[in-house]
């Protein structure tokens, strides 16, 4: 009881897997170009996608549930979750009262035991009083632990503007979330890739936020059978050009794809990189393509201040200012409480004309 | 503190006194079933987290901790009790006034002092502080500091219990929950009902987050007990100027279905007595519980507290029927006679033996501070950037990558 | 709808039953001491009501009307009834479910149908939507899209009305407060004592904000009574499914000091009864009240809810209990007999009356959806941008100044 | 009842108050230098300042009250409101139980109503349990009721690490709520911008977040007398220099100070802007500053992931892009959780160092 305490020396973590988390078994990972196709005749929704994703997952682990409002017997309220309460039954697909500060943060406390929670919220508009748990918990749960705890969770739900539901319904919450060191985000643009990032984000030991998009569920694309998993941190080239860079993610990078498309018949054309994740954000792939054209426009459809098409130009000038031969242009929602008017809304959003006239000027043919 | 010098013993009842009461001569109580040296540890437990809180204060004083700190003297029967009441991998979760539950779920006291040090060998590496204190080979799941914050993820813990117990167990293949600080390759054996522990300040019932988990915990079926230390006051604020019906706090869970007790939490042995076979069936019938534990802190709300909303009449007056020298004096009592509180002696420990225990505690403290003072910092090249993310990736600062720094010395 | 055609007469209660319940022959109801105009005028209100709410589905089935639309059908004497027992500038505030609450507080059906359409001439110009309709002139402190959010501000619009009464009436050259639409420079006439009504569905009881408005309600004595709008399902989730206690919701109140009553929401006239002297409670000794008021609502969730989580039999079975048909049958049945409900017939409305009745309404809510057709669509470049900042400044935006935009046609 | 329904044309609102808005006097403001002295003998503590604005405009105007936990009977947390209770009463110096969301939603019904509420959190930590309230409401309520109802209200509290307070207790939240429109955010880095700051936030009748920093509690300077108002939006240039120019907003304006001090002995003289209030954002002075020095570090204690220094920077390429001798360089804290222990805490915010590699760096002297 009395002889002096030893204090042993720590030896540095090696593994590429912190000892916090045992159990977890990341996928393996393959090149873009080794993905299976793109192409093909397995046309789906993207809410179908999402399933798939969900259902292959929980068939492989048991320990993935999936938990919200109108999940399971009302078949999801936007039928995300059709069909997986008759295949997992009610012990793992779980309707919940109205709570979502209660089971998010019960998501993560069962997260912290050592299940794999799928939290889903009805809107990300829903997740303000939720906030506490999914900024002060989640994302913070390792690193207050002293590497103890981590919390394996995946929270997903619609984001940004569904269609005239006014101000309280239409957040985006990335520009507000990713400020915030300790989770990910990840934010799809298209069927083939809901799929393969949110088996990702099942997969991955962090917390991981997943936004989709209420105006998206219903798009088809072909999704193919195999199954394959798609890294975070790295942006996919969705349309190749050479006279600017457009960077986006999510539901707006359909946009750009319009807009690239009208733009090339003035002449112009552009490189259009859908992030796919803001958290990792893979800014080598944004200045590779600047190297070549000298020119971005950030297309993000939050609220512009401190927003991540704040974040990104502010990576571009750190890191590819001397590329560039104009300044760095962004296209944000407009800067008000979303309105519920069809007029106004549509006006609001980082819609097509908008991004078009900012390529315009940034290539100077404005 | 008034477990320093040997406890007076306090008035007896007499024994008519106790036959109404039911306490003499009715069939034994839980406590009374336990063996002497059970008691005398839990006498051991409550009077470590006390002398460890006295040095705590000292280190505070001499700046050698930062930040909040909050003291639990006089609330040590409360946890030590309700531990006492359930299995070592029952998992547990707390508020920030915390460092009485590590000790008693068996953080070692230089763990605990180095991390309010800010220390390496901290229980979080000195990421976390005095008010965040974890400990998985302890089934501890954190002191939290954000009011009531903790109440949703007891609701988690329990679901989680509960599920490995109902789902895995029929799951062929299923891993073994890491949750345990095991290994994940250990066969699965099956998992038996367990309970969770989620411990509140009474300031806390009045969070939303507290009603919501209440309302999960009775709709599912959880199997968390919702233990309110109710020490009368949040900072400043005694319970009745904030907390409506603070004289029937059971009728706010019998809201969501759930029936609470009232136990007073300054009498360790029928705290013990009432609070196990309640715990057993909250395990038992998988179902939540709530339990109004009357208890005080004889120190200010956190260390910068001049206590001007309380006299020190009242402290003394609590301080008068302190657990540690209630339970003290029960042991001490002759065996069989009728003691303090309405217990029976035990008559299992000597004053000699008593001096013994608290010598060497005290030597326990001491070397726990000085390890805590030994103990290296965390350094920003090695710690700043680890344990941010279990699985690092590229792009996720524009600062520098995250990476895995120096291993847990508890994992 | 039922109430589209003439209502048949739901079968009558013997005398006998009636006696029993105490409804004949006892001291009169409050209701009983209305006169006949008031009662039609109710009958008038929920018709009104009912036949907004069947343009409405129409309209958005014509894709006129977009985003999220709740229907009020079902519910009419929910509202009708509890405003009745207030006075019109005693604030309300409500969910999203609001159509109901905007007309029977005044608002014209062209102000209503016209912010649906998202025109200029809306009540918010187009700016809020079917879930938020507010009116300042009527005191409807907003339809509220956020589950729960709005049970803070009802705290908070009885906490000002009681500080105006209490703190502003002594305070010398006090204004008059602002939230009445009134202009700044009215002279300053003592406040009364107020009494809010904040509505809300079941679905949520089960958020904490609601507890903690409860909370501070029993705490500082807010006259504010929450009125559960109880139509027993939160989407496709029954009560029981999502609510604990949901056989006796006045219990989750009871844990805030909060003495609550259960009304049958169908039947205007005993609702009345039972909310008219218990709102007088409520305001006279400034308190706090909770009501479980039942209710149904016949259509969807939304406009797009299939309603599988229900039969066919079940609507059927309320929609016989229709809250429009009784009060219809007690104004037509021969004044003094005994009519549905245990409610003295008034004799005050013919068949012809009550069709006359029906045919103004239509045409009245024909006029308000051409008004709503008509309407301007508000522009971008006067409205996007305004309405942001009461006080625009420069700097707010990187992207454009904010600036005051077109007056709302209710101010 | 058949006549066709009339619509009348509506007036545009020319009045510099909206009509929703009787009752509301703006303050006069007057220019800095017209402003009185920042030198004199009547040095109190930060906390004092606070108190002397709350207590004035109280007295003004009885409407106003003030709400928060401890505020009353304990004379605050820390202090700021000591003797208010005596002086005003319990009626309006009222102590609430800890529940955020419900007592900023309270505020923002009797704001509504007419009232002028003060609401404090003990920490804006604790904001996030009330994220819903003060930002799908408070910011939005004009809007969404399209004009008829505004919400003058004024939360305010401590922001930033504390000491030693751990990643829930330490949270920076401008990068996260600036992005909403609707607020207005101030955040004072000395004892007379704190009261000047306060008594505008209290009068202005939109919802002002009010960022105070418990480590500068206990800052003394002078405060005049005399009663003065700080005009949100306008930034002030603390010292002045032509190779670089700092922009940053509260407490590390000091940390800027001090480095600027040590800067000079090297030869580098920087101009020193205190933003003051980060929405409004005196991007003009910023501008104007730039185009003497070229060069532009941008100091913010939030992580810095679109935060209000991404922010910033990208204002700043898109205003002056062509002013720029080198690329705009931002020092935040570290992105990670706060930590607890001293060592890493140091470190992880903003300090001295940092900002003198940053600048030189930017002045090509590193
Ligand atoms: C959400 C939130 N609000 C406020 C605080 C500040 N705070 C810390 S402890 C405390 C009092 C809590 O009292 P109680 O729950 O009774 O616990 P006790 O300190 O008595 O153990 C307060 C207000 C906080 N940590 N979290
Ligand atoms: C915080 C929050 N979570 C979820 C939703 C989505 N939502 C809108 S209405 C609703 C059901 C509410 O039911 P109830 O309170 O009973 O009201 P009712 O629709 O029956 O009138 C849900 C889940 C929301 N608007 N806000
Ligand atoms: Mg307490
Ligand atoms: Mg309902």
């Amino acid at each position: 009881m009395t002889t002096a305490p030893s204090i042993p020396t720590l030896p540095i973590i090696d593994s590429p897997i912190h000892p916090a988390l045992t159990n977890v078994s990341l996928p393996s990972f393959v090149d873009e170009h080794e993905l299976p196709s793109r192409e093909g005749s397995r046309v789906i929704q993207f809410r179908e996608a999402l399933r798939e994703a969900m259902s292959e997952e929980m068939r492989r682990d048991p320990r993935i549930f999936l938990m919200g409002e109108e999940v399971a017997q009302y078949n999801g309220a936007y039928k995300v979750s059709q069909g997986m309460l008759d295949e997992f039954g009610p012990q793992r697909i779980i309707d919940s009262p109205i709570s979502e500060n209660g089971f998010a943060g019960l998501g993560i406390g069962a997260a912290m035991y050592g299940l794999r929670p799928i939290i889903e919220f009805m809107s990300w508009s829903f997740s303000l009083v939720a906030a506490d748990q999914i900024l002060n918990n989640a994302p913070k749960m390792l690193y207050m632990s002293g590497g103890q705890w981590g919390c394996p969770i995946v929270f997903r739900g619609n984001n940004g503007a569904g269609g005239q539901l006014g101000s309280t319904h239409s957040w985006c919450v990335e520009a507000l979330y990713s400020n915030v060191p300790g989770l990910k985000i990840a934010i799809p643009s298209c069927p083939y890739d809901a799929k393969g990032l949110l088996k990702t984000a099942i997969r991955d030991p962090d917390p991981v936020f997943f936004l989709e998009s209420e105006r998206m569920l219903g798009d088809k694309a072909h999704v193919p059978e195999e199954e394959y998993y798609i890294p975070f941190g790295r942006a996919a080239l969705r349309r190749e050009g050479s006279d600017c860079t457009i960077v986006s993610f999510g539901r707006p990078v359909n946009f750009c794809l319009e807009a690239a498309a009208e733009l090339a018949n003035e002449g112009i054309s552009v490189d259009v990189l859908d992030m796919r994740t803001v958290r990792p954000l893979d800014s080598a792939a944004i200045v590779r393509s600047i190297q070549k054209t000298g020119r971005v426009v950030v297309v993000d459809q939050c609220w512009p201040f401190a927003s991540v098409a704040s974040e990104v130009i502010t990576q571009v000038v750190e890191k590819c200012f001397d590329y560039l031969d104009h300044q760095p242009l962004r296209v944000n929602t407009d800067d008000v409480p979303t309105p519920y008017a069809k007029t106004l809304e549509q006006e609001y959003l980082p819609h097509k004309r908008k991004i078009i006239e900012a390529v315009r000027s940034a290539v100077g043919k404005a | 503190m008034s477990a320093a010098t040997a406890p007076t013993m306090p008035k007896m009842p007499s024994s008519e006194t106790l036959k109404q009461a039911g306490r003499v001569g009715s069939s034994p109580t839980p406590s009374q079933l336990l063996p002497d040296a059970t008691l005398i540890r839990w006498l051991r437990d409550m009077m470590l987290i006390r002398e460890f809180e006295l040095r705590t204060m000292a280190a505070y004083q001499q700046a050698k901790i930062g930040g909040f700190c909050h003291i639990y003297i006089g609330q040590e029967a409360t946890v030590v009790g309700t531990f006492a009441a359930v299995n070592h991998d029952d998992p547990v979760v707390t508020a920030y006034r915390d460092h009485g539950h590590a000790l008693a779920r068996g953080m070692t006291p230089e763990a605990c002092m180095a991390e309010m040090y800010g220390k390496l060998h901290g229980c979080a590496k000195g990421k976390g502080g005095s008010m965040h204190m974890f400990d998985r080979p302890n089934h501890l799941y954190g002191g939290h500091g954000i009011v009531g914050a903790q109440t949703a993820l007891g609701a988690g813990l329990a679901f989680a219990a509960r599920y490995d117990w109902e789902v895995l167990n029929k799951a062929p293949g299923a891993p073994v929950l890491d949750g345990s600080g095991h290994p994940a390759d250990r066969p699965r054996t099956p998992a038996g009902k367990k309970v969770c522990l989620c411990y509140l300040g009474d300031g806390a019932l009045n969070q939303g987050c507290f009603h919501e988990s209440l309302n999960l915990a009775g709709l599912f079926g959880l199997p968390v007990i919702y233990v309110v230390e109710n020490n009368g006051y949040s900072m400043g604020t005694s319970i009745e100027r904030g907390t409506t019906m603070a004289h029937n706090l059971v009728l706010k869970a019998a809201g969501y279905g759930i029936e609470g007790i009232e136990i007073d939490g300054l009498d360790l042995l029928s705290l013990y007595d009432k609070f196990k076979p309640y715990a057993d069936r909250c395990r038992e019938n998988q179902r939540p519980g709530f339990v109004d534990l009357k208890t005080y802190r004889y120190q200010g709300h956190s260390m910068s507290d001049p206590q001007k909303y309380r006299t020190k009449e009242e402290v003394q007056k609590y301080q008068e029927r302190d657990s540690i020298d209630r339970l003290a004096a029960v042991l001490m009592s002759p065996k069989g006679e009728p003691a303090v509180g309405g217990h029976l002696g035990r008559g299992c420990l000597s004053e000699e033996q008593f001096k013994d225990m608290q010598r060497e505690i005290k030597e326990e403290v001491r070397l726990a501070v000085e390890f805590a003072e030994q103990s290296p910092s965390p350094e920003a090249a090695e710690e700043l950037y680890t344990d941010v993310y279990a699985n690092p990736q590229p792009g996720l600062s524009s600062i520098r990558d995250y990476h895995h720094g120096v291993r847990n010395s508890l994992l």
